[in-house]
């Protein structure tokens, strides 16, 4: 009980400092909105990786060093499903860039899906009693995926060119253009977070899931093949981190930093949430996003150019301090 | 009558250790079997080893005429087999309702045997909302016997079931696994002797991972050296 | 108690014997710049011109890959030390090899210190400052488990990366040259005198590592890969060997990165860079976890292989792919491999393998 | 009684509202081999593990040679001369026999941080644990991995590792589980032979009755936390109320059976 508090003391002060700077260093209340927007909106992007790696984590105990990978395809395929050129090129067959983008998510998704299929039946499967060596795999399959990106398509970051609707409108608040795209993604975003929880709860494989976190064998000797749920389960977590890469690709376009980054600043999310606490993961994304929009209003025209990159281990460091088994975890 | 479980000779290692060096086990058609014998005799090792957890390395085990020695747990378990571990294996996060609808093995399994299993256990109707966790141990071990009686298995496996529990508790116990035997079969691993003669027709006894004797459990409870030999002290 | 005689120390012939094969390595290893030279008939100390000397020729050249791979050698032991010796697995090798490679480059650059003063200082203060990050980082994440110590200390490798690329003073992504070096260490002058600095460098890590393992340090080194709960059981602080563990793998790497920033007369943030972090691990893993000469087995076959193949092409049914564009992808497979079905390294396997001809009393 | 070596006084151990271990007394004497016997869920392995120093008890004190040590934690008490053994076989797996043995005795030296004198201070943990392995018989398999030994090799070792710290008095945790039959004679003749030619004191939980009835001084049985009778072999197998403990609680002994 004493922790729970304290996680919700915790949590309180950190969201109450990150205000606190950025209402002190923003000029108007739109400032502060588009602050608050831009953190939320790379929070929710923030989720989309580290969910996964958290349930995954949680049921599997398996940490996928190729999570930001799977952020990163995804980037990639939406890029090139949009765009003119590449290895699919739409634009002849589907003409409407609306259109075309859903595709070029779906594209992304279903690539996301397949190569983590591909990834837990075939590598990580024979690996189950050997933990450290499905680290070191799950590290290894990142540098192959970041080496085949570059082999497919170049070291050269792509940005964003192809239009589509969402994407140009804006919206006017407190007198700042707020971007529809940008709150269209929280909004995606926080769905996701009902549904995934709302999956755990209610359905008969979020029960399967919670009851294989606490003791896989029992749940085998129910009847159920753990195994083929551990499959569904990490296809899921890989297509949803490609899903988010594809969303954000026309934000941030795509190129070969993106998987290291969103790795990153994913661990340290689902660690200061709790490992394995979905709950945790939630709350720690939105913290973490929040903190690097803050940083990164903080870093404008100041030497700091580094200090949003680092921000979330810095914050990761914090929290550790605090609460040593992170925010939601408990400590066993 | 055909036995519904025929285990033949079972040999079974956990890592390096040979735990069971030749099992044999046969249980009736509609009957309890207890297994017997003292504290690390292999006796829940073998109900693991039926289970496919700890597979045997050699011997036969056959469910209703089929080989099932092999196979995947989850594989064994849908064939028909109920198993209800020693330590009440509950999930202590999921709701009592949660718990019992996992188990389900076609959907609608869980509302088809509400009332029978609430009948047997009038206590899970009134907790049904609560984590497992929050349960007594007696309520926990009704719980998992519950759960075993969600789909329609032709076999239970039941490890000591009276383990920790009040007498009063155990009372209850008996007389729900009883009346629940007029459905199923059940292979029980109970160290009171008071239970296992109340509750079975027929015993094994196990030791040192080798099944010793057979027979009816009205003939051991009259055979007072066989007692003392296997299960009493010196 | 009793006691009895222990069986008696090795003599120095039996010390000589078991070590034969070392020895000849070490001479072939000694002399190998003059037989490369005479082989290919080049000089093994370069081409003078007016009083400078350029470096060119087979003997040049060759010294130049043996000295990458003493650097990587002693990169891979150090990350053995902790990963094969101690059990403990880390990501951020890398902030080691680079951190002491800038804190000598800042000192030969950008201090007033007379060069050979700076050299001096810079390396034993890069050195020293590996061992108090080494004892940080340790002190702050040695208490979590495996996975949360691996990826902490990938972390903070990464923010190492991430900071020393944005930092105007060192000229961000760019990094800056090294000018200064005395004439004797330069290696664009005296590459020779170089190589043997780096193979002297190799010999007293390997010696140190064995040293140490073997000692009743090391000793509990391994039984807290072994089994720590056993082991902390029996009385031993743990954390306090895992530390120095960690303190001395990230001096070593230490010493690795400055020979490295001397070798390029560079220093620039892909020092921190997750492939020197990639590097030991695979290297260490292919030449055989927990093994005093795998390390050095590894770092040579995969240098040699890298050297041999840059420019090899790849001809795949009209398909011509250079090898030089897909080497990483190459190195990222058989990392794969490795893990999958050769998880005890080259000499892990031949050492079980005839551990496995000698069956048991 | 009063040359005991060990003593426990009214140890009570509660876990949540489960109470594992209720007012237990027990005196170890210097010299014996006392066995703590009892059906599952006794409480004896809570017992032991109060012993040892793994738990905490939530009431009572252990007193060692009329120390009080009920809050030391474990390597205080090795320090002390207690030393225990593990129910499962908790080895360094992949170094060698000599190698396991010689951590054992160099656990409680002083100089494990001297990093360059490997001969000078190897050679004082070497002969200890030669020393042990010899009693143990295993002597003959010094270089071998532990993890190729054969089970009751492990079990061996692990009585080596005991020894080589040299402690007066060791807690062992059923010395003989796993092991196949035959090969428990033998661990016990070793385990004799610490106590007689190693002068050790010896408290053991067993469920193997053969062992406890065969080697032991004195019995201690306990029943739900309790203590239920004390007493040497034969006053135990003539007990009537250990007798039905053994078969259950409720059993019901036929009229007419005597002893």
């Amino acid at each position: 009980m004493t922790g729970q508090r304290a996680s919700l003391i915790a949590i309180v002060v950190i969201l109450g400092g990150l205000v606190g700077v950025s209402a002190l260093n923003s000029s108007s209340p739109g400032d502060f909105g588009i602050t608050l927007l831009s953190g939320l909106f790379q929070g929710m992007l923030l989720f989309l990786v580290a969910s996964g790696l958290s349930i995954v984590f949680g049921l599997m105990d398996v940490l996928n060093l190729a999570q930001g990978s799977y952020f990163m395809v995804g980037a990639y395929v939406a890029y090139d499903a949009q765009h003119a050129g590449g290895l699919i090129d739409l634009t002849a067959v589907i003409p409407d860039p609306n259109l075309r983008f859903i595709i070029a998510v779906i594209a992304a998704v279903l690539a996301g899906a397949l190569l983590g299929y591909l990834l837990e039946r075939g590598l990580l499967r024979p690996l189950y009693s050997r933990p450290i060596f499905q680290l070191v795999l799950t590290f290894g399959v990142s540098l192959v995926a970041l080496e085949l990106v570059k082999f497919i398509w170049t070291t050269t970051p792509y940005s964003w060119t192809e239009l589509f609707g969402v994407r140009e409108s804006f919206f006017e608040l407190f007198g700042q253009r707020f971007s529809t795209y940008r709150l269209f993604v929280v909004g995606m975003g926080g769905v996701l977070i009902v549904t995934i929880a709302l999956l755990l709860q209610r359905s008969r494989i979020g029960i399967i899931i919670r009851a294989g976190v606490e003791d896989r064998e029992m749940v085998q000797a129910l009847g159920i093949n753990v195994r083929a749920v551990f499959t569904l389960v990490f296809t899921l977590g890989c297509a949803i981190a490609a899903f988010g890469g594809a969303i954000a690709a026309p934000f941030l376009g795509a190129s070969t930093t993106l998987g290291n980054a969103f790795l990153l600043q994913s661990i340290a999310v689902v660690v200061l949430g709790g490992m394995g606490s979905y709950s945790g993961t939630a709350v720690g994304s939105v913290l973490v996003g929040l903190a690097i929009a803050v940083a990164q209003d903080v870093a404008i025209g100041t030497d700091f150019a580094a200090l949003p990159s680092i921000t979330p281990m810095l914050l990761l460091v914090l929290v550790l301090l605090l609460r040593p088994s992170g925010l939601f975890g408990n400590s066993r | 009558m055909t036995p519904i479980l025929e285990v033949r000779d079972i040999h079974t290692f956990i890592g390096q250790f040979h735990i069971l060096e030749g099992v044999s086990v046969s249980v009736a058609s509609g009957g309890i079997t207890v297994l017997l014998g003292r504290n690390g005799a292999g006796k829940t090792t073998t109900l693991r080893s039926i289970m496919g957890l700890t597979p045997p390395t050699r011997g036969s085990i056959q469910f209703e005429g089929n080989p099932i020695q092999g196979k995947s747990t989850h594989a064994i378990a849908q064939m028909g087999i109920g198993y209800v571990p020693e330590h009440r294996a509950i999930f202590k996060g999921l709701t009592v309702r949660e718990n019992l609808i996992l188990a389900e093995r076609k959907t609608g399994d869980y509302a088809r045997k509400a009332d029978f299993i609430f009948e047997l256990f009038p206590d899970l109707k009134r907790l049904i909302e609560l984590p497992g966790g929050n349960l007594s141990g007696g309520q926990q071990q009704m719980l998992a016997v519950a759960r075993a009686l969600v789909p329609d298995n032709r076999l239970l496996l039941i490890d000591e079931p009276s383990e920790g529990l009040a007498p009063v508790i155990i009372e209850q116990l008996i007389a729900a696994i009883q009346r629940l035997a007029d459905q199923v079969s059940v292979l029980l691993v109970e160290q009171n002797f008071r239970v296992a003669s109340k509750l079975a027709q027929s015993y094994v006894i196990i030791e040192e991972g080798h099944s010793r004797v057979n027979g009816a459990m009205n003939e051991l409870v009259g055979d007072q050296s066989l007692i003392q030999r296997y299960l009493g002290v010196a | 108690m009793k006691t009895m005689q222990a069986p008696n120390q090795p003599t120095w012939r039996h010390w000589l014997r078991g070590n034969a094969f070392l020895f000849i390595l070490l001479i072939g290893l000694i002399l190998f710049p003059f037989i490369v030279g005479a082989l290919t008939d080049s000089s093994p100390f370069g081409v003078p011109r007016g009083d400078r000397m350029i470096m060119r020729g087979e003997s040049v050249r060759w010294q130049s890959v043996l000295i990458e791979v003493y650097i990587l050698a002693i990169l891979a032991m150090s990350y053995n030390l902790l990963f094969g010796f101690t059990g403990v697995i880390s990501f951020g090798h890398a902030l080691f090899f680079g951190v002491a490679g800038y804190v000598l480059g800042l000192m030969l650059e950008f201090t007033a210190i007379e060069t050979g003063w700076a050299l001096l200082l810079g390396a034993l203060a890069g050195i020293a400052i590996c061992g108090v990050l080494g004892l940080v980082v340790g002190l702050v994440t040695l208490r979590l488990k495996g996975v949360y110590f691996a990826i902490f200390t990938l972390a903070v490798a990464e923010m190492a990366f991430i900071f020393f690329g944005r930092w105007q003073l060192t000229r961000a992504e760019d990094g800056f040259a090294i000018t200064e070096l005395p004439l004797w260490l330069d290696p664009s002058q005296n590459r020779l005198n170089f190589y043997y600095v780096t193979l002297i460098a190799v010999v007293i890590t390997f010696l140190f590592i064995r040293r140490l393992v073997n000692s009743p340090t090391g000793a509990v080194f391994k039984a807290i890969r072994e089994n720590e709960d056993r082991a902390q059981s029996m009385g031993f602080n743990t954390l306090n060997y895992k530390l120095l563990s960690l303190t001395i793998a990230g001096m070593l790497a230490g010493a690795a990165g400055l020979l490295q920033v001397i070798l390029n007369k560079k220093v620039g943030p892909e020092l921190l860079g997750v492939s020197y972090t990639v590097d030991p691990l695979l290297m260490t893993i292919i030449g055989g976890i927990g093994t005093f000469s795998g390390p050095i087995i590894g770092a040579g076959g995969l240098h040699f292989l890298d050297v041999f193949l840059r420019d090899a092409e790849l001809n795949l049914g009209g398909l011509v792919i250079d090898i030089a564009n897909i080497w990483a992808l190459l190195l990222g497979i058989i990392f794969i491999l490795t893990v999958i079905v050769f998880p005890f390294g080259i000499i892990g396997t031949w050492q079980r393998w005839r551990a496995r001809r000698k069956p048991p009393a | 009684m009063t040359d005991a070596l060990l003593s426990a006084r009214n140890l009570r151990k509660t876990f949540g509202g489960l109470v594992a271990v209720d007012e237990v007394s027990l005196d170890i004497n210097s010299g014996s081999l006392h066995s703590i016997i009892g059906p599952n869920g006794a409480g004896k392995t809570t017992f032991f593990n109060l012993l040892t120093g793994r738990y905490r008890p939530s009431a009572g004190s252990v007193l060692y040679k009329g120390r009080e040590i009920t809050r030391l934690p474990v390597h205080q008490r090795a320090h002390l001369g207690i030393g225990r053994s593990f129910q499962i076989t908790n080895l360094f797996p992949n170094l060698t026999v000599l190698e396991n043995t010689r951590l054992a005795a160099q656990a409680l030296g002083k100089d494990n941080f001297r990093l360059f004198r490997r001969a000078e201070t190897f050679d004082v943990y070497t002969r200890q644990a030669y020393a042990a392995l010899e009693m143990t018989g295993l002597r003959e398999v010094v270089g071998l991995p532990a993890n190729v030994l054969p089970h009751g090799g492990k079990r061996k070792l692990e009585l080596a590792m005991i020894l080589a710290a040299d402690p007066e008095l060791l807690l062992l945790d059923e010395p003989t589980a796993g092991m196949a039959s035959e090969q428990v004679p033998e661990l016990m003749q070793i385990i004799e032979r610490i106590r007689t030619d190693g002068r050790k004191t010896i408290v053991m939980v067993e469920h193997n009755m053969n062992v406890v009835m065969g080697s032991s001084d004195r019995i201690t049985v306990m029943h739900q936390g309790r203590v239920l009778a004390e007493g040497d072999p034969r006053q135990i197998a003539a007990d009537k109320t250990v007798q039905a403990v053994y078969l259950g609680e409720l059993y019901d002994l036929p009229k007419g059976e005597s002893a």
